[in-house]
């Protein structure tokens, strides 16, 4: 019997730093389906066949590689980092009445005002950062918040989410500072934010959301937030970035993801066989890689075919196993429920980056994520 | 006789594909005044232009003190002592005239004498060291051209119409000029149209008409005679 | 010829401008904009703070775009793949560093400093030799001309990268300052850090040397000359074409330095790093006049000490500050505000 | 104004009244006041840097004088900018060679016909289709004695023809006033004529005013109506040649002291 | 007849010709002969390419003005016709008002680096154009509420340019004819009556003296040209079609975003394509589009093809890899600058001239 097509449609060439994400998220979607295969590569006694496009960070293209994908008869398709080239394809799912799994991009909109029933979105978004972020930082009516960050939709929406998450716990937004994306200087904004804050009464936190800038830490570190009181935090989502907080030991944050912190065989696993393939560590986007890899063998085997149709009925409310816990797609708006970690930073001797210390596991029921589609 | 300084044996320069100088042969006496006459279009410029090596020359032989030069690079050549004022003059613009002298003054540093001997010539060279030499008048940068070429001695001189857009007064001094310098041992090779200029200094003529010599010799001869004037020139001027 | 008539000429020969005649305007203008903005401002520590990080920045920017002045100010080469020797720097020092982490992770600022120094060799060199190659395959072909300079540059620039990308892979990496350079000095209530120290005082000593051998040599003359008329330069005697390749290659090795200098700044390292900085360096170059190593100078210095006050004061504005002060100077002097060439 | 209408409103073609330029402190033209009447060929000589390139810049307008005033046809159009003065009539050619380098010898005169007639801007009709600016242009390609090289790229002429092509492009711009700049300078002998000869024509339609600076004696003498002296910036002598041809002045300042006879002219 | 369409500016040249009436009969039968979105977007993007390509050529080779700004009317057109579609909904009014305001939009800046261009020197505007363009990239991006800022924008359009809207089923010829292959030839159908616009704008007096301002700026204001109103008027026309294809492009992606239209790298390709046609030929514009688009689409294709036959020579493996296909792209912009610096079309011309200079 003929193979069941997957294509992982990922934005390679064109940017240094997204072609090592999308070949992060190619070893995981592999590592994903060697596991959930349990090696033999084989789904409904058929074999999987993944077939990688590359988008090249061209919308244009990506629509026509989706649309090609399709006409060549993959039961559904993987993709992509970037936001934008995913927001782009999302039409010719719906187009082509099939499933677009959305992995790793991480845009609200995508399970929001743009999406359509045929898109699922097995990543995760920018409220489970900021709502675990919220846990992390121990917030009181006593603490007040500083937030630093990009000017572009990410941060922003991310900030929105971040005022949202911390007015349960009755803390106060005292400061947002956003700076141009690749603003080579944060000394203006770090003093604005200072100035701004400094009647703030009680605990005062600097909370640092950057989404291009690299080593902003260091940055605010050599600023000198001590010097006003500020406490600085971030979220931690990937190894690079963890090689930067080096200089804030003790930090307290939301994480997505280290390789020492879930505790589960498959993540076990997973960091062995990762080790093993390519000597390091795994990370963020091969998480996310093989998330999606999980979520698309689970789906087949549940569903018992590949229609789209009857996928989409058994990807509706379905867990699918994953290096970091169990994940369910929500049926409302197909977007995945996950958990997060509250952890605490140290630096290790001989290790290149701050090692996170779990401090507790975040339970996907623990969060409230919105839903925001029109269905 | 001693070795011509400077000798062209039938010489072809192409330019793209067009040939323009077809077979021109023609020596400069050492220490000689050499005037190259002709129409417009007839390759004068040209014949200077492949000498100093900015044309190449495509066959023939062109000899510098019986060394073949033909394929060695403008500045190698400018560099065995020959000097050149362009048609177009070639002022850097955008250089004062202080920094324009500079740079022809191969040392970095003027001979003081030399130079009071180039400001008594053209005065306005003095009056405007300091001004952007792209500023000077149509005359003042023609005299600004000459006084690069010379404020250094070299042996050989090549000079592409320098009169045109000169004051009276000044080819006056200019006619002096080019005497002294002959005087001190400085062959010269000029192309020039004003007849009366060039019959006042060249000691050989050579007329180019259409990329070929259509006549060698001595200026004497064609001065004094309208008839050949009329057949070479087109125009006899000594009415 | 009378001896005083010489002596005179000798003077008037001489140097051209004096220091009284410079132009001190644009100068002026600088300090004014920073004492303007403390009355904004307010705070005196912030003040300095924010000027302190500007002038740092300036000097950042001008070392990576003081060899642009060179290639693009000077020779009129429109490098757009100057970028790609200021990634060439950045990898090559971080290459270099990882191999002598003895005299890096010590703390000993003599020691550290001179790793540094031994960084800014290896990545200058290197970086000036893949100049010359660049100049031979590359740029040779399309002196004079904008805009095949523009598309094949790019094409170069896009070559190289990729190359680092093959060599070092595509994901970030991360570099890391010599110990002792961390960190920050606290004065009063404001702060410097002390790597911004480094880089004011490196781009003082570049644009000291830069200025003076330019101007007590004819090597900025002789490149001015040549492009306006390489045909004439030659028939003077020069070999154009050598001085074109020295100068490319020291402009490409000055790139190097610039990359070594933005990295350690930014503390990670990817293909594209080189780029970043290119837009910035060619309205600093364009402002400051083309060719001119002071105006380059100043304009960097300019732009980001206004940048800072204006992120600080209308944050909104931060980005389209340099845009307003690019079209402010260049209406005032449409030539940049120490033109040395009509181009 | 305080220019009081002359009587019978008649207006000289051009008038200058006090023009002058400094730069950077160096008067280059200094009060120049000039009438230039139609029908009349005057010459303007002077040494070398007196003004006269830059007494031609401020009439058509490239530059701006640093006071004084241009009129045309007791029009004052000194704040007119340099295309506006062509189209009201002032034509010149260049001392220095300037032409559309790559553009052909045809399309070089093309262009200046096309400048004065109506559907010069026009988007929408064909070039091609508009023949009676064809006809006109090859005319004066003729004329110049250009046609063999009409489709030439004009950088390709020798610096004679590229001369001549400067001045068929002004005739073919066909305006009220001609201003020449050394329209002979390093044209050779023979040819000298046939610029001459154009020049002639020109002022024989009787109702064209004409500017010429030459250096050349005899070719002054041939056509000049009016001498006008420049030195330094000032005139020195205005007249009929041959009075201001043999003033003191001009003889000293400009055809130096004793052989004026020997350079420049034939004899 | 031909001819007066084509404003006498014929080919010049049978390969150049030859390849032309080629290329446009496979983009006339591509949807029904062959089928499928790849293909037909390769022929769009080619289509609206040449446009976008042939106004900037109107700038750059015509009148000598280098310009990094045009893309950038480029997305207004785009990002116009987006934030109506998606604020007003699919309507063929949200479209016409979001083109008509990003049009006006385009000739306000356009006027007003026109106006500024006369200020400066050719190289000082570009340098100048080039960082107005980019200060705009980033103020789209600060915008996003309404841009969409990084992320771009998606929008629905009229029903009847989706595939919804069936014409022919896919059971007739095996492809369908439906929305798309409709917005297909009618972007096709534009573009090329705009071609055919820029062609007749170049070969008509203002061309004439476009071309004399590139050639020599003084001497044209000599003339009595008004160099700054040709240059304003130019840079008009030229942004307003430029906006018209970001229009259409935006039309046929339903999308919007940064990548397709602010980029520095799109400009880039514009000026790359430019040059591979042949500078100051329209034509160069469809050549150098054609070549450019199907490079840009099958060249890593091409090379993936090779890859694995040369998977085990050591550095050659590494440099021939699909992920480094930018690399090869990189060679084919010095190379393109190498063989051809006067373009394909500017080649082809010479040699037919050249061949029919020795017949004669
Ligand atoms: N770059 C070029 N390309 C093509 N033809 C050229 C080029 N330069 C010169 N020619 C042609 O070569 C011929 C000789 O030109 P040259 O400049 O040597 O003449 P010349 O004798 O100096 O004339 P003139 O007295 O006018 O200066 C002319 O017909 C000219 O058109
Ligand atoms: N832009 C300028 N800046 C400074 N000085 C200038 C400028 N333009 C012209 N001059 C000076 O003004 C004077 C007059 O120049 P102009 O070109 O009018 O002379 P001219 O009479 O045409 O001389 P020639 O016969 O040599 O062409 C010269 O001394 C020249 O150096
Ligand atoms: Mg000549
Ligand atoms: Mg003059």
């Amino acid at each position: 019997e003929d193979s069941i097509k997957i294509t992982v449609i990922q934005d390679v060439t064109g940017s240094a730093v997204l072609e090592s994400y999308a070949n992060q998220v190619y070893r995981g979607f592999d590592l994903g389906i060697q596991w959930a295969t349990e090696g033999t590569g084989k789904v409904l006694g058929r074999d999987i066949e993944v077939i990688r496009k590359d988008t090249t960070i061209k919308p244009d293209r990506a629509r026509a590689l989706l649309a090609e994908a399709y006409e060549d008869g993959s039961v559904l398709v993987v993709g992509s980092t970037s936001s934008g080239i995913t927001k782009s394809m999302l039409p010719v799912a719906q187009d082509y009445e099939k499933i677009l799994l959305v992995a790793p991009a991480v845009a609200d909109s995508i399970t929001g005002e743009d999406w359509n029933r045929f898109i699922f979105k097995s990543s995760r978004n920018n409220s489970f950062d900021m709502q675990a972020q919220a846990v992390a930082m121990r917030l009181d009516e006593n603490t007040s918040i500083g937030i630093i960050g990009e000017d572009y939709a990410f941060v922003r929406d991310g900030a929105a989410a971040l005022k949202e998450a911390v007015k349960k716990y009755g803390a106060t937004v005292a400061a947002e500072e956003f700076v141009e994306v690749n603003a080579a200087d944060l000394t203006p904004a770090l003093e604005r934010i200072a100035q701004k804050m400094e009647n703030a009464k009680g605990r005062k936190i600097l909370f640092a959301y950057f989404g291009f800038l690299p080593n902003y830490m260091g940055k605010i570190m050599n600023w000198g937030p001590e010097r006003y009181n500020l406490e600085p935090t971030s979220i931690i989502l990937t190894l690079p970035a963890l090689e930067t907080f080096k200089v804030v030991p003790g930090m307290e944050g939301g994480a997505f993801y280290y390789y020492g912190l879930p505790k589960n065989e498959i993540n076990d696993w997973f960091v062995a066989e990762h080790k093993k393939q390519f000597g390091t560590p795994p990370d963020f986007f091969t998480v996310e890689g093989f998330a999606a890899a999980s979520a698309v063998v689970t789906a087949l085997k549940k569903a018992n075919s590949t229609e789209t149709e009857d996928l989409i009925a058994a990807m509706e409310g379905m867990e699918f196993p994953s290096v970091r816990g169990p994940r369910t797609f929500r049926a409302e708006d197909h977007q995945a429920m996950m958990p997060m970690y509250h952890v605490k930073l140290a630096n290790e001797e001989g290790v290149a980056w701050a090692v996170p210390q779990l401090v507790r596991k975040i339970e996907p029921e623990e969060f409230d994520i919105p839903i925001r589609n029109e269905r | 006789m001693t070795q011509p300084i400077l000798q062209l044996e039938n010489v072809h320069t192409y330019i793209e594909q067009y040939h323009i100088l077809q077979g021109i042969t023609f020596d400069v006496a050492e220490n000689g005044f050499t005037v190259i006459v002709g129409r417009n279009g007839a390759g004068k410029t040209t014949t200077l232009r492949t000498i100093i090596g900015l044309w190449q020359a495509k066959s023939g032989t062109v000899k510098l003190r019986g060394q073949e030069i033909q394929d060695q690079t403008t500045s190698e050549i400018a560099r065995a002592g020959v000097a050149y004022v362009p048609e177009n003059m070639g002022i850097f613009g955008d250089l004062t005239v202080r920094e324009n002298m500079i740079l022809a003054a191969r040392r970095g540093k003027f001979d003081t004498d030399r130079l009071e001997w180039i400001f008594g010539l053209f005065p306005p060279i003095k009056k405007f060291w300091n001004l952007a030499a792209g500023n000077l008048s149509g005359g003042q940068k023609q005299m600004l051209a000459i006084a690069r070429a010379i404020i250094e001695p070299s042996d050989l001189l090549l000079i592409d119409e320098p009169t045109k857009g000169i004051a009276p007064a000044i080819i006056e001094d200019m006619i002096d000029a080019f005497l002294e310098l002959k005087r001190m041992q400085t062959t010269i090779l000029l192309v020039e149209q004003n007849f009366a200029f060039a019959a006042a200094l060249g000691d050989d003529v050579v007329v180019i008409d259409d990329g070929q010599v259509v006549h060698r010799g001595a200026m004497e001869t064609l001065s004094s005679n309208p008839d050949l004037q009329q057949q070479y020139l087109g125009l006899a001027l000594n009415e | 010829m009378n001896k005083q008539g010489t002596s005179e000429t000798v003077i008037s020969i001489g140097s051209t401008t004096s220091l009284l005649k410079r132009d001190w305007l644009p100068i002026v203008i600088v300090i004014a904009a920073a004492l303007i903005a403390l009355v904004f401002v307010g705070s005196p520590s912030i003040w300095l703070t924010l000027t302190l990080a500007g002038l740092a920045m300036g000097m950042m920017v001008f070392i990576v775009a003081s060899g642009l002045t060179l290639v693009f100010g000077l020779m009129d080469v429109l490098n757009f793949g100057h970028g790609a020797f200021v990634t060439v720097g950045a990898y090559l020092a971080y290459a270099v560093l990882t191999m002598m982490t003895g005299l890096t992770v010590a703390d000993n600022l003599v020691l550290n400093v001179l790793a540094l120094i031994a960084v800014v060799i290896v990545a200058a060199v290197g970086a000036g030799f893949l100049g010359w190659i660049f100049e031979r395959i590359i740029v040779r072909r399309v002196y004079g001309d904008h805009l095949k300079q523009i598309l094949i540059t790019m094409g170069g620039m896009i070559v190289i990268e990729q190359v680092v990308m093959m060599i070092w892979g595509s994901q970030e990496q991360l570099i890391q300052l010599p110990t002792s350079l961390r960190g920050a000095f606290v004065m009063g209530d404001a702060v410097v850090e002390k790597y911004r120290l480094l880089v004011v005082v490196f781009g003082s000593v570049l644009f000291l040397a830069m200025y003076f051998s330019l101007s007590h040599t004819r090597i900025g003359l002789l490149i001015r000359a040549g492009v306006e008329d390489a045909e004439m330069i030659q028939a003077l005697g020069y070999r154009i074409r050598r001085l074109f390749v020295g100068l490319f290659v020291v402009g490409s090795g000055l790139a190097g330095f610039g990359g070594v200098m933005w990295v350690f700044y930014r503390g990670t390292l990817t293909a594209d790093i080189g780029g970043e900085l290119m837009i910035l360096a060619f309205i600093v170059i364009i402002m400051g006049g083309l060719g001119s190593i002071t105006g380059c100078f100043i304009s960097a210095i300019l732009v980001s000490v206004v940048a800072n006050y204006v992120a600080f004061l209308v944050p909104e504005m931060a980005m389209t500050s340099t845009i307003i002060l690019l079209v402010a100077v260049i209406s005032w002097r449409p030539r940049g505000l120490f033109p040395l060439t009509k181009r | 104004m305080d220019s009081a209408p002359n009587i019978a409103d008649h207006y000289p073609v051009i008038e200058t009244k006090g023009l002058s330029v400094s730069f950077g402190g160096h008067l280059a033209v200094s009060d120049v006041s000039c009438c230039f009447e139609e029908g009349t060929l005057t010459a303007i000589v002077g040494p070398n840097g007196a003004g006269k390139t830059t007494y031609f810049n401020l009439i058509s307008g490239q530059l701006k004088s640093t006071s004084g005033q241009v009129f045309l046809n007791g029009e004052e159009i000194t704040q007119y900018p340099v295309a506006r003065r062509a189209q009201c009539g002032i034509g010149r050619a260049f001392q220095l060679t300037n032409l559309f380098p790559e553009l052909s010898v045809q399309e070089n005169i093309r262009l200046a016909v096309q400048s004065m007639a109506k559907t010069r801007d026009s988007f929408l009709t064909l070039w091609s289709s508009h023949k009676d600016l064809i006809v006109k242009a090859d005319h004066f390609l003729e004329l110049a004695g250009l046609e063999q090289y009409a489709k030439a790229n004009a950088s390709t002429l020798s610096h004679g023809n590229q001369r001549k092509l400067e001045v068929a492009i002004l005739m073919a711009l066909e305006p009220r006033v001609y201003m020449f700049d050394e329209p002979t300078a390093g044209m050779s002998v023979d040819e000298v004529p046939i610029v001459l000869d154009l020049i002639k024509r020109v002022k024989s339609e009787g109702n064209k005013t004409i500017l010429l600076v030459e250096h050349k004696l005899d070719v002054i003498r041939s056509l000049a109506d009016r001498i006008v002296v420049l030195n330094n910036g000032e005139v020195v002598a205005d007249g009929d040649p041959t009075t201001v041809m043999a003033s003191d002045i001009v003889r000293e300042a400009y055809l130096g002291r004793a052989r004026q006879d020997r350079v420049g002219t034939a004899k | 007849m031909i001819s007066s369409l084509l404003s006498e500016d014929l080919p010049r040249s049978r390969i150049v010709a030859f390849t032309l009436i080629l290329l446009l009969m496979a983009m006339l039968a591509a949807p029904v002969a062959i089928g499928g979105l790849t293909i037909m977007s390769v022929f769009v993007k080619i289509a609206i390419f040449v446009v976008l390509v042939g106004s900037f050529d109107l700038l750059l080779g015509y009148t000598g003005m280098i310009s990094f700004a045009h893309t950038m009317y480029f997305g207004i057109g785009a990002y116009g016709t987006g934030i109506a579609l998606k604020s007003m909904g699919a309507s063929w009014e949200a479209i016409a008002i979001g083109f008509l305001a990003g049009a006006f939009l385009s000739f306000v800046i356009a006027v007003a680096v026109g106006l500024f261009s006369m200020r400066t020197k050719t190289i000082f505007f570009a340098m100048i154009t080039l960082a107005v363009a980019n200060a705009f990239a980033v103020l789209v991006n600060q915008f996003y509420t309404i841009t969409g800022g990084h992320d771009g924008l998606i929008f629905q359009i009229p029903r009847v340019l989706k595939p919804a809207f069936v014409i022919i089923p896919r059971d007739v010829f095996g492809v369908p004819i439906n929305g798309t292959t409709l917005s297909y030839y009618a972007i096709l159908l534009i573009c090329g009556l705009l071609f055919l616009l820029m062609l007749r704008i170049v070969n008509s007096p203002f061309g004439r003296v476009l071309q004399a301002i590139r050639e020599n700026e003084l001497r044209a204001e000599a003339l009595g040209f008004n160099v700054l109103r040709h240059r304003v008027v130019v840079s008009c026309i030229a942004a307003v079609l430029a906006c018209v294809a970001g229009a259409l492009n935006a039309l046929w992606l339903r999308f919007v975003g940064p990548e397709v239209t602010l980029d520095l790298q799109v400009m880039l390709d514009v000026l790359l394509i430019v040059v591979i046609g042949g500078m100051g030929t329209l034509y160069g514009a469809i050549i150098g589009a054609g070549v450019f688009v199907f490079a840009e689409t099958y060249l890593q294709g091409a090379i993936a093809y090779i890859a694995p036959m040369i998977a085990e020579v050591p550095v050659v493996s590494v440099v021939i890899h699909p992920d480094r296909w930018v690399f090869w792209l990189g060679i084919l912009f010095v190379v393109s600058v190498y063989y051809f610096p006067e373009g394909i079309v500017g080649r082809l011309r010479n040699r037919a001239a050249e061949l029919a200079n020795i017949k004669k």
